[in-house]
C-alpha cells in the first residue's frame, strides 16, 4: 500500500472522465470510499512514513502520523459526504471532474512533507478552488473567480518566494531538513523566509489583514461549493502553515504575533457579520472568525488547546457543510440568500439544523462545538493567558447575536415558501446533526485522538 | 497633459511601495550566503547509479521529483478543463486569427508531420539530451497552431481522438505509477532494467513517463490552442 | 462532564421545580412542545444535581436556549434578540468564571475546589463574573433590561415558568458557588455591600415601575424583579439566618409567582385583555379567582398572617441581627411601596366596573387553571400558620454549605434569638378579625345601595360624563410621578445605555464591512502594504 | 575587468538587481493597472522575475549543465545543481496554466458584462 494512492486515485478518476461522462458521479462515491477504505487501512500503522520513486530521503516524503491522518480523514469524510449528497444530480460532471482533484490537492497538501510538493499541492488546490467559484457562468461568478486568481497568485507570488529562498540558502527541500537548518540562516533571510510563508499562507488560510476578498468569493461560489472552500480548503492550508511552522521551531514573539493576529481577525470578522444581509455572506464571516480562533489556538503551542483546536476543525467543518447545505435548498427555493429570503422559508426540519449549527458553531452545549471551545478556554487557563479566555468569549457573544437574529427572523417572519426537503438530503443532514450531538455527549475519543495528534503536530516534522 | 494627470497619484505611491519593498527585499537577499551542499548535488552523485540517464534535469523531474511532475500535469489538465467549462461551443465559433494563403496551405502540409516527429523525438530523447515531454509536447501543440492557423475553420480537430490522448496519457503516467508500486516498489519507483546510460532504450521507466507527459502537454496545449484560436468572438457579443 | 450528586440544596430547589411543572401540566396551553419542557426540566434538573461546574454549565446554557425557543413562539424579534443576548452573555460570564476558577485550582468538580491558595485578585475577578451571570439571570439592575419584555411576550404559561423557577436558578447558583464553594472566608466584603445595595435600589425601582405598569404581566414581571431583589440582597449578607431568610423567600416567592401569573394567565385566557385600562370588575364573575389573588397579594405585600410574612419577618431580623440598619430601612420602603402595586392587581382586574362591554360574555374559567393556584394558597396558608416546619429543612441546607443551623422551635414558631413570632397565633388573631369584619359586613350589606348604572356614583360627589371611562384602576400611579424621586427613577431606563450599545456596535460593522468588499487591486495593496511593514520592522 | 565581471558574486548580485527590478515594475503593473488583461499579465512578468532569480541564482561560473554529453562523462561537482532547473520547469507550466485559466475568465467576464476595468467590476458586496 502506497500513501500516493490517496492522491493519484482521484486524479485518475478525473482524467479518465472520458469513459465514463455520465457516471462520474457514482466514480466520486467510489473513490471516496476507496480512500476512506485506505484510511482505515493505514489506522493501525501509525504514525508511518513513505519516499516517493526513490528509497531514499533525498525524494519527496509523504507522511502519515495522527495529526494527518486527522485532517486526511476528515477530508475524506466531507468528500464522500459531499459526492454523496449530490449523486442525484445528473448534470454536474464538471463539479465532480473537479471536485475530485480538489481532493486529492488538499489530500496532498497535508500528506507532504516536501516544501516544493506542498507548493504544487498548494496549486492544484487553489486553481480547483477558482474553477469552482467560476463553476457558475454569470457575471457574478467570473467576477468573483478574476478577484481569487489575482489574490490566489499574489499568495502563490509569496509562497514561491519563501520555497526559493529557503532552497537557496539551505539546499533541501523536506520539512525535516528544513526544520534542522532554518536556525543556521542568516537571521535576515529566516525572517523573510517566515514571512513569505506567512503571507503566503495568511492570504490562504484567511487571516485578518490578508482576507478581505474571502466575503465576496464566497458570495459569488455555489453555496454547496462555499461549504467545501470552508470545511476543507481553508483547514488545509491552515494544517500545512502550522505544520512548517512548528517544524521550523519559531521562536515565541512570532508565536504571540499569530497570536495577536488571530484574536484580530476573530473580532473583525465577527463585528462585520453584525449588521450584513447576506446570508451566504454572514457564514462567510463567520468562517473567517473561526479561522481566526483556529489560528489563535493553533499559535499557542500548548498541547491541551491544540488539540481543542483540532477538535474545533472537525465541529467547524461539519457545522459549515450542514449550514450552506441547508442554505443550498434555501437558496433554490428562495432564488436568494438575503435575509429577507431566509426569514421566510418554512420547514422546521431546516429550522432545526439550522439552529444546532449555530448552537454549535457558537459553542453552547450539548452540542460538539462547546467541547471544542471549553478544550482551548481549559488550555488557555492552565496557561494563565485569562485575558485570551476573557476576549474569545466576548467576541462570540458578538457571534451569537447575529445567529441568534437570524434564527428570530426566520420564526417570528411571514412565510412564503415551504420547502420539502428531498428524503437523501434529510437523512444526510440528520446524520450530520446527530453527529455534532454524539461527539458533544461523547467526546472523550476523539479529545484523545486530538490529544495525540496536538502532540504529533507541535513536534513539528520529525521522520519516523 | 500633465504628469497627474497620465500617471497618477496613487500610482506613484503603489510605485514607491513596491519600489521600497523589493529594496528591502534585495537588502536581505544579498546578505546570505548561498549553500554549495543541497538536494541537487546529492542527486547528480547517485543519479547514474539510480536512472542512468544522460540528462540530470530528466531524472529530476520525472523520476527524483516525479510527483511534481504528476501534480503539474494535474494542473495543465484542470486549467484546460477550466477554460472548457468556460467557453460555449456554439455554432459561431470561429477561428479569429486565419491567413488565407495557399503557399501557407502547402508548406504546412510538408511541414506539420516533420513538426510532429520533431516533437516526438524531443520526447523520446528527453533522458538523453536537453528536451523531454514538456518541450516536445508543445512542439507538437505547435504544428497544430500552424494548422489552425494555415487552414482557419476548414480544419477539423477530432476531439474524441484528442480527449482520449488526454484521457490515455495522463492515466497511463498514474497506472505506471500504480504498478510501479504493486511491482513493489515506492510510487513512480523504477521496476525496469537500467540499461546503459546514453542509450535510447536506457534509464528504465523514465523515458516511459516522460512519452506520457509529453502526449499530454501535447494533447492539452493543442485543446488550449483551439479554445483561443477558434472562439466566439468577443467583439460580436 | 456529567457527574451528578443528589444534595439537600438541589432538592429543594428541584422539587420546587417539580411541583411548579408538575401543577402547570394542567393548565390548557396552546404552545405546548413536550420537547422543550422536558429539555427545560432536564437542564434544571443538569444545574441542580450537578456535582461539577460544567455539568452546571451545560444545564446553565440548555436552560438558556430551551426557553429562548420557548419564548420564540409568541414574542416579536427585538425581544427575542434582548433575552437571548443577555441569557447567552450571562452564560458565558458563567463559563469565564469557572475557567477561571479551573485554572486557579485545576479541577471542576466542587468537592476539589480549594481557594485557600488562590490570589484575591482572582476571587475578586470570579466573583465580579458570577454575580454579572446571576445578575442577568435574577434581573438586578442596569441587567434587567430583557426580563419585562420577555416576561410579559411569552406564553402565559411560560411566564410563571420564567418567574418561579428560572429566575431562581441565579438564587441557587449564588448559593452554591459563593456559600459552598469559595465560601465567605475567601470573598471579598465591599463587593458583597454593592451586591446588597444593588438588589435593594433593583426591588425599589422595579417597585415603582410596576406601580406605573398598566399591563398586568409586566406588574408581575417587575415584582418579580423586585422580589429576587430581596433575595439577592439577603443573601449577600451571607449569615446562616440571611441564607435561611433567602431560602425562605424563595419558596414562598415561588408559589407566589406561579399562583399569581396563573390567575392573571386565566384572566387573559377568558378575556384576551391584557391591560388594567381594559379590564375590571370581574369580582362577581371569578369570585374563586379573586380569592386566590388575594391570597397571593398578601403573600407578595409580606403582610400577615400569610406565608410571605414569615419570609419578609426572617428577612427583617436578618438584616437587623447583622445590623444593616439602613438596608433595612430601604427593604422596608420598597416592600411597603410593593403594597400599592398589588392593590392595583386587585383593583385593575376585579373591582370597579367593567369597561369591557363584553365582559358579560366572557366564558367561565376551565377548572384547570385552579390547580396549581390552589396548590400555591395552600402553601402559602400552611407556612403562614405552621411556618416553622420547613426550618429542618432549611437546616439541613444550612449544614450541607457548612453553616450553624438556626434555632428549631416547633412547626408554629419561626425566628431566632433575636426575634421570634408564632405563626398559629398571628393567624388565630387575624382570623378572628376577618371573621368579625365579615360579620360586620354582612350586616352592612342588607342597608347598602346598589348603583343603578355605572355613572350613578352620587356618592363621589361628581359625575363624569357619558365618554368617560370610569375604572378605578385606570391611570393608578400616575399622579406618583410628581414626586420628584420617584419621577426621577421613573424617567430613567437602562434602554438607551443598551440601544447605545447596540448602535455602537451597529457601526462599527457598518466601517469594517467595508473592509471586506475591498477591489482584487486594492486587496494587492494591503498585502504588500503589510508585507512591507512587516519586513522593514524585522529588517530594522 | 573581465576577471571581476566573470565572478560568480558579481553575476549573482547582477541577477538579483535585475530580477528584482522586473518584479518591482510587473507589481507596480499588478497593482496599478485597470485593464484586467495587464494586470495579469504583469502577475505573469512578477513570476518569471521570481524564475528568472532562482535560476541565476543558482548558476556559477565554470560549471557546466547537468548533462553527460561532449566529454563531460560524470555527474558531479561541476555541473550546476540540476533541482532549481526541474522546479522552474514545473513552476513554468503551472505558470501558463493559470495564465490561460486566467485569461479565460477575463474574456468570459467581458463578454457578459462588456467591463474589462477593474474599478468597474461591482457585481459583489454588501446588498443593502
Amino acid at each position: 500500500m502506497s500513501l500516493v494512492y490517496f492522491i493519484a486515485i482521484p486524479i485518475l478518476a478525473s482524467f479518465l472522465t472520458p469513459f465514463y461522462k455520465n457516471y462520474l458521479r457514482f466514480v466520486s462515491v467510489l473513490v471516496n470510499i476507496l480512500l476512506a477504505g485506505f484510511a482505515a487501512f493505514f489506522y493501525s500503522r501509525l504514525p508511518l512514513n513513505e519516499f516517493i520513486s526513490l528509497d531514499s530521503p533525498l525524494s519527496i516524503i509523504f507522511i502519515l502520523d495522527y495529526v494527518s491522518f486527522f485532517f486526511v480523514s476528515l477530508f475524506i469524510g466531507v468528500m464522500l459526504f459531499f459526492s454523496l449528497y449530490s449523486i442525484k444530480e445528473k448534470n454536474n460532471t464538471a463539479v465532480f471532474v473537479v471536485t475530485n482533484i480538489f481532493t486529492s490537492g488538499a489530500l496532498g497538501l497535508i500528506l507532504s512533507a516536501d516544501i516544493f510538493n506542498i507548493y504544487i499541492f498548494f496549486e492544484i488546490a487553489s486553481i480547483s478552488a477558482y474553477i469552482l467559484t467560476g463553476l457558475n457562468r454569470d457575471k457574478v461568478a467570473y467576477s468573483g473567480a478574476i478577484k481569487y486568481m489575482i489574490v490566489g497568485a499574489v499568495a502563490s507570488i509569496f509562497l514561491l518566494l519563501g520555497i526559493m529562498l529557503m532552497y537557496l540558502n539551505l539546499g533541501y527541500l523536506t520539512l525535516s531538513s528544513i526544520g534542522a537548518g532554518f536556525h543556521t540562516m542568516d537571521k535576515g533571510i529566516q525572517y523573510l523566509v517566515l514571512l513569505s510563508l506567512f503571507i503566503g499562507f495568511g492570504i490562504k488560510t484567511e487571516i485578518l489583514p490578508l482576507n478581505f476578498w474571502v466575503a465576496d468569493i464566497y458570495q459569488a461560489t455555489p453555496t454547496k461549493i462555499a461549504a467545501l472552500f470552508s470545511a476543507v480548503l481553508s483547514k488545509a492550508y491552515l494544517f500545512v502553515f502550522f505544520h512548517i511552522l512548528y517544524t521550523l521551531k519559531v521562536d515565541a514573539p512570532a508565536l504571540l504575533f499569530l497570536t495577536a493576529i488571530g484574536l484580530l481577525s476573530f473580532a473583525v470578522a465577527e463585528l462585520s457579520a453584525l449588521r450584513s444581509k447576506d446570508v451566504k455572506r454572514i457564514f462567510a464571516y463567520s468562517t473567517l472568525g473561526q479561522l481566526g480562533v483556529l489560528f489563535l489556538a493553533l499559535s499557542s503551542a500548548n498541547v491541551v488547546v491544540v488539540s481543542g483546536a483540532l477538535f474545533l476543525i472537525l465541529v467547524h467543518s461539519i457545522s459549515k457543510l450542514m449550514l450552506f447545505f441547508s442554505l443550498d435548498l434555501v437558496e433554490k427555493k428562495m432564488h436568494s440568500t438575503r435575509v429577507e429570503a431566509f426569514a421566510g422559508f418554512r420547514s422546521a426540519f431546516l429550522f432545526t439544523i439550522f439552529a444546532i449549527g449555530f448552537l454549535s458553531l457558537l459553542g453552547i452545549p450539548p452540542f460538539a462545538g462547546f467541547i471544542a471551545k471549553l478544550t482551548i478556554l481549559k488550555g488557555f487557563a492552565s496557561m494563565g493567558a485569562y485575558g485570551i479566555v476573557g476576549a474569545i468569549l466576548a467576541i462570540s457573544l458578538v457571534e451569537a447575536t447575529y445567529f441568534f437574529r437570524l434564527l428570530s427572523a426566520n420564526q417570528r417572519s411571514k412565510k412564503t415558501a415551504e420547502i420539502k426537503v428531498p428524503l437523501l438530503q434529510k437523512i444526510m443532514l440528520s446524520l450530520l446533526a446527530l453527529a455534532i450531538l454524539y461527539l458533544g455527549l461523547f467526546p472523550q475519543g476523539l479529545l484523545d485522538f486530538c490529544t495525540d495528534a496536538a502532540q504529533t503536530l507541535i513536534q513539528g516534522v520529525i521522520h519516523v | 497633459m500633465s504628469l497627474k494627470k497620465t500617471v497618477g497619484l496613487k500610482t506613484i505611491l503603489t510605485a514607491l511601495l513596491i519600489s521600497f519593498m523589493s529594496m528591502l527585499l534585495l537588502g536581505v537577499i544579498m546578505n546570505a550566503a548561498y549553500t554549495h551542499t543541497s538536494l541537487g548535488y546529492d542527486l547528480l552523485k547517485i543519479n547514474t547509479i539510480s536512472t542512468q540517464s544522460a540528462n540530470a534535469v530528466t531524472s529530476v523531474v520525472t523520476y527524483f521529483r516525479g510527483l511534481d511532475t504528476l501534480g503539474e500535469v494535474t494542473i495543465l489538465f484542470l486549467s484546460i478543463f477550466g477554460i472548457g467549462i468556460g467557453i460555449e461551443r456554439s455554432d459561431r465559433m470561429k477561428t479569429i486569427l486565419g491567413y488565407d494563403s495557399t503557399l501557407l496551405k502547402i508548406g504546412t502540409k510538408v511541414l506539420f508531420p516533420l513538426i510532429v516527429l520533431f516533437g516526438l523525438y524531443i520526447i523520446a530523447h528527453g533522458h538523453l539530451s536537453p528536451g523531454g515531454g514538456f518541450q516536445g509536447g508543445v512542439i507538437i501543440a505547435s504544428g497544430f497552431l500552424l494548422m489552425f492557423l494555415a487552414y482557419g475553420d476548414s480544419y477539423d480537430l477530432d476531439h474524441k481522438v484528442l480527449s482520449l490522448f488526454e484521457a490515455l496519457s495522463g492515466a497511463g503516467f498514474i497506472l505506471v505509477g500504480i504498478l510501479a508500486a504493486l511491482a513493489g516498489g515506492a510510487f513512480l519507483g523504477n521496476m525496469l532494467p537500467l540499461g546503459v546510460l546514453g542509450k535510447l532504450f536506457s534509464s528504465g521507466i523514465l523515458p516511459i513517463i516522460y512519452i506520457f507527459v509529453g502526449l499530454k502537454v501535447a494533447a492539452e496545449i493543442t485543446v488550449l490552442v483551439e479554445y483561443f484560436i477558434r472562439t466566439q468572438d468577443a467583439r460580436d457579443a | 462532564m456529567f457527574n451528578f450528586e443528589i444534595t439537600a440544596l438541589g432538592n429543594m430547589f428541584f422539587g420546587l421545580t417539580v411541583l411548579v411543572f408538575v401543577s402547570l401540566f394542567f393548565v390548557p396551553n396552546k404552545h405546548r412542545s413536550v420537547t422543550l419542557y422536558s429539555l427545560l426540566f432536564a437542564s434544571l434538573a443538569c444545574i441542580f444535581y450537578a456535582s461539577d461546574l460544567i455539568t452546571l454549565f451545560i444545564g446553565w446554557e440548555i436552560m438558556g436556549w430551551s426557553s429562548y425557543f420557548l419564548i420564540a413562539k409568541t414574542a416579536d424579534k427585538q425581544t427575542l434578540q434582548k433575552y437571548i443576548v443577555f441569557n447567552i452573555g450571562g452564560a458565558f460570564t458563567l463559563l469565564g468564571a469557572i475557567i477561571l476558577i479551573y485554572g486557579a485550582c485545576g479541577s471542576f468538580v466542587y468537592s476539589e475546589l480549594d481557594f485557600s491558595a488562590v490570589p484575591s485578585g482572582q476571587v475578586t475577578a470570579i466573583t465580579i463574573l458570577l454575580l454579572l451571570t446571576l445578575f442577568v439571570k435574577s434581573g438586578i439592575m442596569p441587567f434587567h433590561y430583557w426580563v419585562v419584555d420577555s416576561y410579559s411576550q411569552s406564553n402565559d404559561l411560560f411566564s410563571a415558568v420564567l418567574s418561579a423557577i428560572i429566575s431562581k436558578t441565579g438564587v441557587f447558583a449564588f448559593i452554591l458557588i459563593f456559600f459552598q464553594i469559595i465560601t465567605v472566608q475567601y470573598l471579598q466584603t465591599p463587593i458583597l455591600e454593592v451586591v446588597a445595595w444593588l438588589g435593594v435600589l433593583t426591588s425599589i425601582i422595579a417597585t415603582f415601575k410596576a406601580i406605573n405598569e398598566d399591563e398586568a404581566k409586566r406588574l408581575l414581571a417587575y415584582s418579580s424583579i423586585a422580589q429576587v431583589g430581596y433575595i439577592v440582597t439577603i443573601l449577600s449578607i451571607m449569615g446562616s439566618l440571611s441564607l435561611e431568610a433567602a431560602l425562605y423567600h424563595t419558596v414562598i416567592h415561588t408559589f407566589v409567582k406561579l399562583l399569581l401569573f396563573i390567575n392573571v394567565a386565566a384572566i387573559i385566557y377568558v378575556s384576551k385583555q391584557h391591560r388594567f385600562s381594559t379590564l375590571g370588575g370581574l369580582l362577581y364573575k371569578y369570585p374563586l379567582n379573586f380569592i386566590l389573588l388575594v391570597v397571593g397579594i398578601i403573600s407578595l405585600a409580606g403582610m400577615p398572617p400569610l406565608g410571605g410574612f414569615s419570609s419578609k419577618f426572617l428577612i427583617y431580623t436578618a438584616l437587623l441581627e447583622e445590623h444593616k440598619g439602613l438596608l433595612l430601612a430601604a427593604v422596608l420602603f420598597s416592600s411597603a411601596s410593593a403594597f400599592l402595586y398589588c392593590y392595583k392587581l386587585v383593583y385593575g382586574i376585579y373591582l370597579g366596573q367593567p369597561t369591557n362591554p363584553k365582559t358579560e360574555a366572557y366564558p367561565r374559567i376551565p377548572l384547570r387553571f385552579y390547580v396549581p393556584q390552589i396548590l400555591g394558597a395552600v402553601i402559602l396558608i400552611t407556612l403562614g400558620t405552621i411556618p416553622g416546619v420547613i426550618v429542618p429543612m432549611f437546616n439541613g441546607i444550612l449544614g450541607s454549605v457548612g453553616f450553624e443551623p438556626v434555632l428549631y422551635r416547633g412547626v408554629f414558631v419561626l425566628g431566632s434569638d433575636f426575634a421570634s413570632f408564632n405563626g398559629g397565633v398571628v393567624i388565630g388573631a387575624f382570623g378572628l378579625i376577618f371573621v368579625l369584619i365579615l360579620l360586620f359586613f354582612v350586616r352592612l350589606k342588607n342597608r347598602s345601595v346598589k348603583p343603578k348604572d355605572r355613572l350613578d356614583i352620587s356618592y363621589c360627589g361628581e359625575v363624569p360624563r357619558a365618554d368617560v371611562n370610569l375604572h378605578y384602576g385606570y391611570g393608578m400611579g400616575r399622579e406618583l410621578s410628581r414626586i420628584g424621586l420617584i419621577k426621577m427613577i421613573l424617567s430613567r431606563s437602562s434602554h438607551a445605555l443598551w440601544q447605545r450599545v447596540s448602535t455602537l456596535f451597529g457601526d462599527l460593522s457598518g466601517i469594517t464591512q467595508k473592509l471586506y468588499t475591498l477591489s482584487a487591486q486594492n486587496m494587492g495593496l494591503v498585502i504588500f502594504a503589510f508585507f512591507t511593514i512587516l519586513l522593514y520592522m524585522g529588517v530594522k | 575587468m573581465l576577471e571581476t565581471l566573470n565572478q560568480t558574486t558579481f553575476l549573482h548580485t547582477v541577477v538579483a538587481i535585475g530580477s528584482f527590478t522586473i518584479f518591482t515594475i510587473g507589481l507596480v503593473g499588478v497593482l496599478s493597472k485597470k485593464n484586467l488583461f495587464k494586470i495579469f499579465l504583469s502577475l505573469s512578468i512578477v513570476e518569471s522575475s521570481l524564475f528568472l532569480f532562482f535560476i541565476g541564482s543558482h548558476f556559477e561560473v565554470g560549471k557546466a549543465a547537468p548533462i553527460v554529453a561532449d566529454g563531460i562523462k560524470l555527474f558531479d561537482g561541476h555541473m550546476v545543481d540540476p533541482v532549481p532547473q526541474a522546479m522552474i520547469l514545473t513552476t513554468i507550466v503551472i505558470g501558463v496554466a493559470v495564465l490561460a485559466l486566467s485569461l479565460t475568465f477575463v474574456v468570459n467576464y467581458y463578454r457578459l458584462s462588456g467591463n474589462i476595468d477593474i474599478d468597474k467590476m461591482d457585481e459583489l458586496g454588501e446588498v443593502q
